[in-house]
């Protein structure tokens, strides 16, 4: 499962994207616990959000590999 | 929304912005009033000393979130047009990070249209601003 | 009301308006959020189709009141910057009538700085508008 | 005593100022009534303004020939 990384979560994963050992359905909620563990840097900025393709997505929403699924620090555009 | 994408133009663009562009695009003859924000980088951030910014932005869901607030923003205004194009990349002092522009009837709409938009847009795209400091850089809104 | 006017431009011009003048003017690097607010000639009024606009001005008064509104709108909102420019003569559709551009450190002072200042120059500020329709002309807020 | 005119005002009296056959002190609300009785047209607009040196006045502010006056019909502005 591949996950789209900007701003601060590709300096803490040390890349533009990174592949989780994961190709069951999960949810939301599980891939951010698994985020968590591995990178546990991820622990100082909670408040970042998961799209799933392209869109804002909420802990209960399911991903699986086929879907584009990205980690959206808090936002500074503008 | 399919109906809007005539009177929306949505923009990210890696080199310098165009408020002329903006404009050309919002004007037109059933429309007394254009109102444009644009957004600059500017030297001082609560007395740090800034040297420029960095935009990186998630590009296709950017462009989508961005279509979003114009449409809402056509619809709650009564706008005729709207034009939103930001920057990406190294971005200097006193250049543009962010230029929207709108266009109704009248001016109320307008100004209020644009400043629904830049405060949706600065909560919901997608689109990242590092800052870089004489002494440093950090991801704003992600500074440890 | 001295201090402010290096941070002033006020001007009436008998020829087009340019963005670009008012934007450049107002731009400086303590500010992060500019806004402009340009009113356009539009081609239908209240069902009536406008052919062009007729601009007159107390040029002395005008400017007066034009500076009033500047200085009023910076300690208000606490601008950094104001231009203000009016056309005056003949005004073809979709031309400039009137640019109003202001600079500040927050977005939200910039916008709603604009905004007073063009409700303002509406209410106060001697200048006269004749619209001309396909069929005969009338000095607006004057008709019969 | 000079007055100008401007907009709709300069349509009424035919020109873009008038001279007042008054030299004496006289105040704002002595002008419009002399301005209504010699052009009537101007009780169609009755909101119009003075100003006397280039200031909106009131009813009762006093002016002279020495002053620059004039008649301000309703703004129309932006």
């Amino acid at each position: 499962m591949k996950v789209l990384c900007f701003g601060v979560a590709k300096d803490i994963v040390g890349g533009s994207e990174i592949i989780l050992n994961k190709e069951a359905v999960i949810t939301v909620a599980d891939l951010k616990i698994y985020l968590n563990k591995s990178y546990p840097e991820f622990l100082k900025y909670k408040n970042y959000m998961v799209a799933v393709n392209q869109a804002y997505a909420n802990d209960h929403a399911t991903i699986s590999s086929s879907d584009e699924i990205a980690i959206i620090p808090p936002v500074s555009g503008g | 929304m399919a109906d809007n994408n005539k009177n929306i133009d949505i923009q990210i663009l890696p080199g310098a912005l165009s408020i002329d562009d903006c404009y050309k695009f919002v004007l037109n003859e059933k429309c007394g009033g254009i109102n444009l924000f644009v957004g600059t980088v500017r030297r001082w951030n609560k007395g740090e000393e800034v040297t420029h910014l960095f935009f990186e932005a998630y590009v296709e869901m950017a462009i989508k979130e961005m279509k979003k607030i114009a449409s809402a923003a056509i619809e709650q205004f009564n706008l005729e047009k709207i034009s939103i194009h930001h920057r990406t990349g190294k971005v200097g002092l006193e250049e543009i990070a962010v230029i929207i522009a709108t266009s109704s009837k009248h001016r109320k709409a307008a100004i209020e249209a644009c400043e629904y938009a830049i405060d949706t847009l600065k909560k919901d795209v997608p689109i990242w601003k590092k800052e870089f400091l004489k002494d440093g850089s950090y991801w704003v809104n992600s500074r440890p």
